[in-house]
């Protein structure tokens, strides 16, 4: 087993895998560009390195600074978590070439499957039925002419995308140009690939993912599947596992599928085959994501396997701990992503410093986060700053416990999007399980409403002790201004002397 | 103590009589008995009639707080009675005038410019395109009218609240 | 099903009781004690009220005001949590009598088994076997007679005790009237009745319980068993389930036998009964605990029932939700009870204000807190803070885990029982899963370190740096005191703005 | 800038040079380069030669910090060079003389006191029992001596603290 890890990565995930680490009594190197210094995994992991400026292309992204690192502190293997240079084949061909492990599958496989025309190809060929669309990356000019034979809609993808990003819907002609060039510079930015395709866009399907793990001895299991249709712009919000769309009967087909597309390009560590399913039942396969999941939580919470640490143990060679025959799915799981964004305001992100956080607790919970009272959420990188998720013995119970945990999360300073988790976990549609890619989209359509003036009163009253109560603890004029937190704290505490 | 307070373009009157904790408290004429204390930082826990509730309050400006309860969010501008008014209070991002100044939601990086000066826009086509966050977010005029200035270019950095463009 | 629950505790296990309600749709209404009004099961629930002083006998021991406090607030049933007034048959009759429901047991059942003496008789009756001693309350002189009779070491015992506490071991007659006084005096503080009783002491045994739920239609279930040996002074200090001791013809015996003694007494609603089990797997039983146990958590997590809830269903007169065949224990879990105290001081009680907090989260854990940062914890009530449970695949895994999440918990303002915990997880014994009612203790006679020293120049340059830059922060002599928390933030400001 | 730290009964000195970060530190001659920023509260972040530490400081009196670090807890007294030094720093609890002072660990009530003045105790004896948060305690001396002094009876409430008896 390795005595060292260095992770290539930042937030949530990269915290995620460093206690992975540490209950394997691995050693963890953190690396963090320089608006990161206080970021929670630099201050939880053993070692951490400074690699760059706060934009990715000089940091998280730098492959020469990051295997440098690597080298210095010693770490014979790289976690890359998500994102960055997860899916990046020349990373891992980097990091083979130096005798480092890359904790993912080989480079070759990368490419094999993870290029998403690439993986496209592969699967035809592994009688994988796939979405209509082009298998290799086009110009400008080679889209315009691919949405004229596949017909609209089309969806524009980044071939290097992943994590919804890099992907607009086109309905017009008129909107490709547009759709084109923000595709690309997303791609650039996020991937540092600009390379795109076109697939015909399926309309209201059903987004269905299969975790596979596979190990290095030709072993290769799936892990159920991941309910992803609650999309906004492509980008996942909240994801289910089980989905109860999914029957016995279907979730073989699709994970046998999944299993049989690994085997034939000899994929090895943690991998994740996208479907979309129609209301038939029929299964589409999407595109291959060569790395951990943002939403792997829910898949460990109703398998009770740890993904992380069966990643490092594949990696250093061990077999899986688990043979197909062994695999339960217990019990529901529901996870919400927590954005730094403004859901009454289109979505703005909302980066800044935390000034108040309470985080939920109690039974069936689960919280990643990146996020601490006093932290900076950087504008720099993506506004995921944490996971709420919650199991339930089924999904009655997985919802019930989620809204109970969005009731008590806390998040000041920063805008989140936790009001508008409140409000899509009642949504009718979401309720009964019937939904599908577009449910999000076509209800934020009639325009999102905050439901405010429910607390009104109580708010009045709160704002008025506030200005009562530091006006007596200071007994300076009204308006002062900046030193909120000090005058509660001050007249809480002129209060507990005055009632002893 | 009275105070005058602007919230969602009404205003109100409170008012909130003495020093201890359970206080009386009245708001435009309906009155409370309000027990409160300190919890922590910027929390309140209030028992209004028995209800518990949880309100964190931060001023952001002279008078001006922000008090989050139960999830939700309100803006309130205070002014204590017998002081000058200060310029509409609670009346702020409520006008109806012609003029649409759009700002920065948030920092980040002017992506595309997609209109010039003078050109026509009807309600709801994009104008700017910003990036923050990995993520292109494109800004929309709220209501048809002609650009009047654009202040930015392609490739600028702006701060949250920076003028990008006025409408007229 | 109530629309409204009263809770008639405080601490974690009302906050725990809180969230039940709420994810059940139920509305919850706290009661609190003077020093208890910014305490968190006060902020989280939807009502509140005052019922008293800080002393116990003078609030959460008030039948009367509790009764009342329910009827004002139209709470249909009351939950008394664990502690407090949870095994008090006088209190479980007056609800009946006043027509609400009392969530556990009926007051007859507590009369019958809740007493220990009582109890004893009853699982005799029944075919339990019991540990050898007294079989009814005694006074002191009959004390001193009984243990002439049963021989030394005994254990003298609270017939209303519970929780470990009001328990002595006596090994010489010397021992016995300090034994006897402290016994009688704790009882009296902690469970409103002085009266005790006599055990033989049967030394290195483990301490095993059986979880049952009845409900009042005849179902009697077992949840599996909790080994809870590692005691300090009986009090439970970490618990797992399952035991590894305990293979699946032992747990089906002792489960058998314990679901008889509920039948026995026509036993509703949740409870305990503790066994004492010899080297030679033979079970005595001890007594039965008439409510929830502290160390719920661990059986939730591997049976997968919220037990709270089901208490509440129960006692709504719904059926158990699951069969005795059902009940599959997945996994393994651990709990650590965070004590304010010293392990390094004797374990002396700390109470006081919490300065900083700082929570573990990530994968297979579940915290039950009732402090937050600013909290106070008095002094008046049991000094348990927090629960720290971590689930795992195997027995390994949840040590791996519970080892991690202990290493990034900070509680800073009163001293905890967290260095004690991590000494504990590394005990050569635990690891190996050879323990026993002694194992703690003889491990504390040879004298706790603190281990302290090896970060010693870290310290050293933490707190010069703390001096050196409030100095530079504020350019006022050394030694003004006091400001620490604001030095450091004004501090840090200053540095963010530097950088940029 | 120089100090003296006392720590578990031994001196030790620090040279803090500069002002940024990462700053130079000498601890008894052993040279350090440490990389600090404040994460919130009283929590420090260290970075000394790529091993992350997280500390947290809180300033107990004048000069004396508790400093904690990776779940242990030090208590060091400071003392700036060239000021006056404070009597015994760094030496506070670890004289040896024969007065012993037993205090009331935390705030509670006192159960029974087990001792009558001019009595001869041995060491681990117990001498007084306090009540707190529902456990009783039983303080003992740690060397054996005769009660001077009771300050206190059955029944009194004590703070933390305070002084309950002295032993010679």
């Amino acid at each position: 087993m390795f005595n060292k890890i260095l992770i290539a990565n930042r937030g949530e995930i990269a915290v995620r895998v460093i206690r992975a680490c540490r209950e394997m009594g691995i050693g963890t190197v953190a690396v963090y560009s320089e608006v990161d210094r206080a970021a929670l995994h630099v201050r939880l992991a053993d070692e951490a390195y400074l690699i760059g400026p706060a934009p990715s292309p000089q940091s998280y992204l730098r492959i020469d600074r990051i295997i440098e690192t690597a080298k210095l502190a010693g770490a014979r293997a790289i976690h890359p978590g998500y994102g960055f240079l997860s899916e990046n084949a020349e990373f891992a061909m980097r990091c083979e070439e130096e005798g480092l492990v890359f904790i993912g599958p080989s480079s070759h496989a990368i490419r094999a499957v993870g290029g998403k025309t690439a993986g496209r190809s592969l699967a035809s060929a592994a009688g994988v039925p796939v979405v209509p669309g082009t298998t290799r990356d086009l110009t400008d000019q080679e889209v315009v002419q691919a949405v004229r034979e596949i017909g609209l809609p089309v969806v524009i993808k980044a071939s290097a995308g992943g994590g919804g990003k890099g992907m607009r819907i086109v309905s017009t002609e008129a909107m490709l140009p547009g759709a084109i060039r923000a595709t690309r510079s997303e791609a650039s930015a996020a991937f540092g690939n600009p390379a795109i395709y076109v697939e015909r866009y399926l309309g209201a399907a059903r987004h269905i993912e299969i975790q596979v793990m596979a190990d290095t001895r030709g072993n290769v299991v799936y892990l159920g599947e991941r309910e992803c249709s609650l999309q906004r712009r492509h980008q996942k919000v909240i994801e289910e596992s089980p989905s109860d769309f999914v029957d016995l009967e279907l979730r073989c087909r699709m994970g046998e599928a999944a299993v049989r597309l690994a085997k034939a390009v000899g994929y090895t560590n943690a991998g994740t085959m996208e479907f979309l399913v129609d209301p038939s039942r029929n299964f589409y396969f999407l595109e291959m994501n060569t790395r951990l999941q943002v939403e792997h939580p829910i898949t460990e919470m109703v398998t009770g396997l740890d993904l992380v640490k069966e990643q490092i143990r594949v990696a250093a060679g061990e077999a899986l701990s688990v043979r197909q025959d062994e695999i339960q799915l217990r019990g529901h799981a529901i996870e919400c992503r927590i954005y730094a964004e403004d859901p009454f305001n289109n979505f703005m992100p909302s980066p800044g410093r935390i000034r108040a956080l309470r985080t939920p607790g109690g039974p069936g919970l689960r919280i990643e986060s990146a996020i601490y009272e006093g932290c900076e959420v950087p504008i720099h990188y993506d506004p995921l700053i944490s996971k709420l998720v919650a199991w339930g013995r089924d999904r009655e119970e997985a919802m019930e416990r989620i809204r109970r945990a969005l009731s008590e999360y806390v998040v000041l300073g920063v805008t989140t999007n936790i009001p508008f988790h409140r409000q899509v976990l009642n949504l009718p549609q979401f309720v009964a399980g019937e939904i599908n890619t577009e449910t999000l989209e076509s209800w934020l359509a009639k325009g999102l409403t905050s439901d405010n003036g429910a607390f009104a009163d109580i708010a009045l009253i709160a704002g008025a002790l506030y200005l009562h109560t530091r006006k007596r603890a200071t007994t300076s004029p009204m308006g002062q201004g900046g030193q909120g937190d000090s005058a509660w704290k001050l007249a809480g505490r002129q209060d507990g002397l005055r009632r002893r | 103590m009275i105070y005058s307070a602007g919230l969602h373009g009404r205003l109100h009157r409170l008012m909130v009589k003495g020093r201890g904790s359970p206080v009386p408290v009245q708001i435009n004429g309906k009155s409370y008995e309000v027990d409160f204390t300190a919890a922590d930082g910027s929390l309140l826990s209030l028992l209004v009639m028995g209800r518990s509730y949880e309100a964190d309050v931060v001023e952001e400006a002279d008078g001006v707080l922000t008090v989050w309860v139960e999830g939700e969010t309100y803006r309130i501008e205070y002014q204590e009675e017998g002081r000058r008014p200060r310029r509409g209070v609670g009346l702020t991002g409520h006008g109806a005038g012609g003029r649409q100044v759009i700002t920065a939601p948030m920092p980040g990086k002017v992506v595309a410019v997609l209109v010039s000066p003078a050109q026509e826009v009807t309600a709801g086509q994009g104008v700017i395109v910003i990036e923050a966050m990995k993520m292109e977010n494109e800004l929309k005029a709220s209501r048809p009218g002609v650009i009047k200035e654009i202040k930015v270019q392609e490739g600028s950095a702006v701060g949250g609240g920076d003028v990008l463009m006025v409408i007229e």
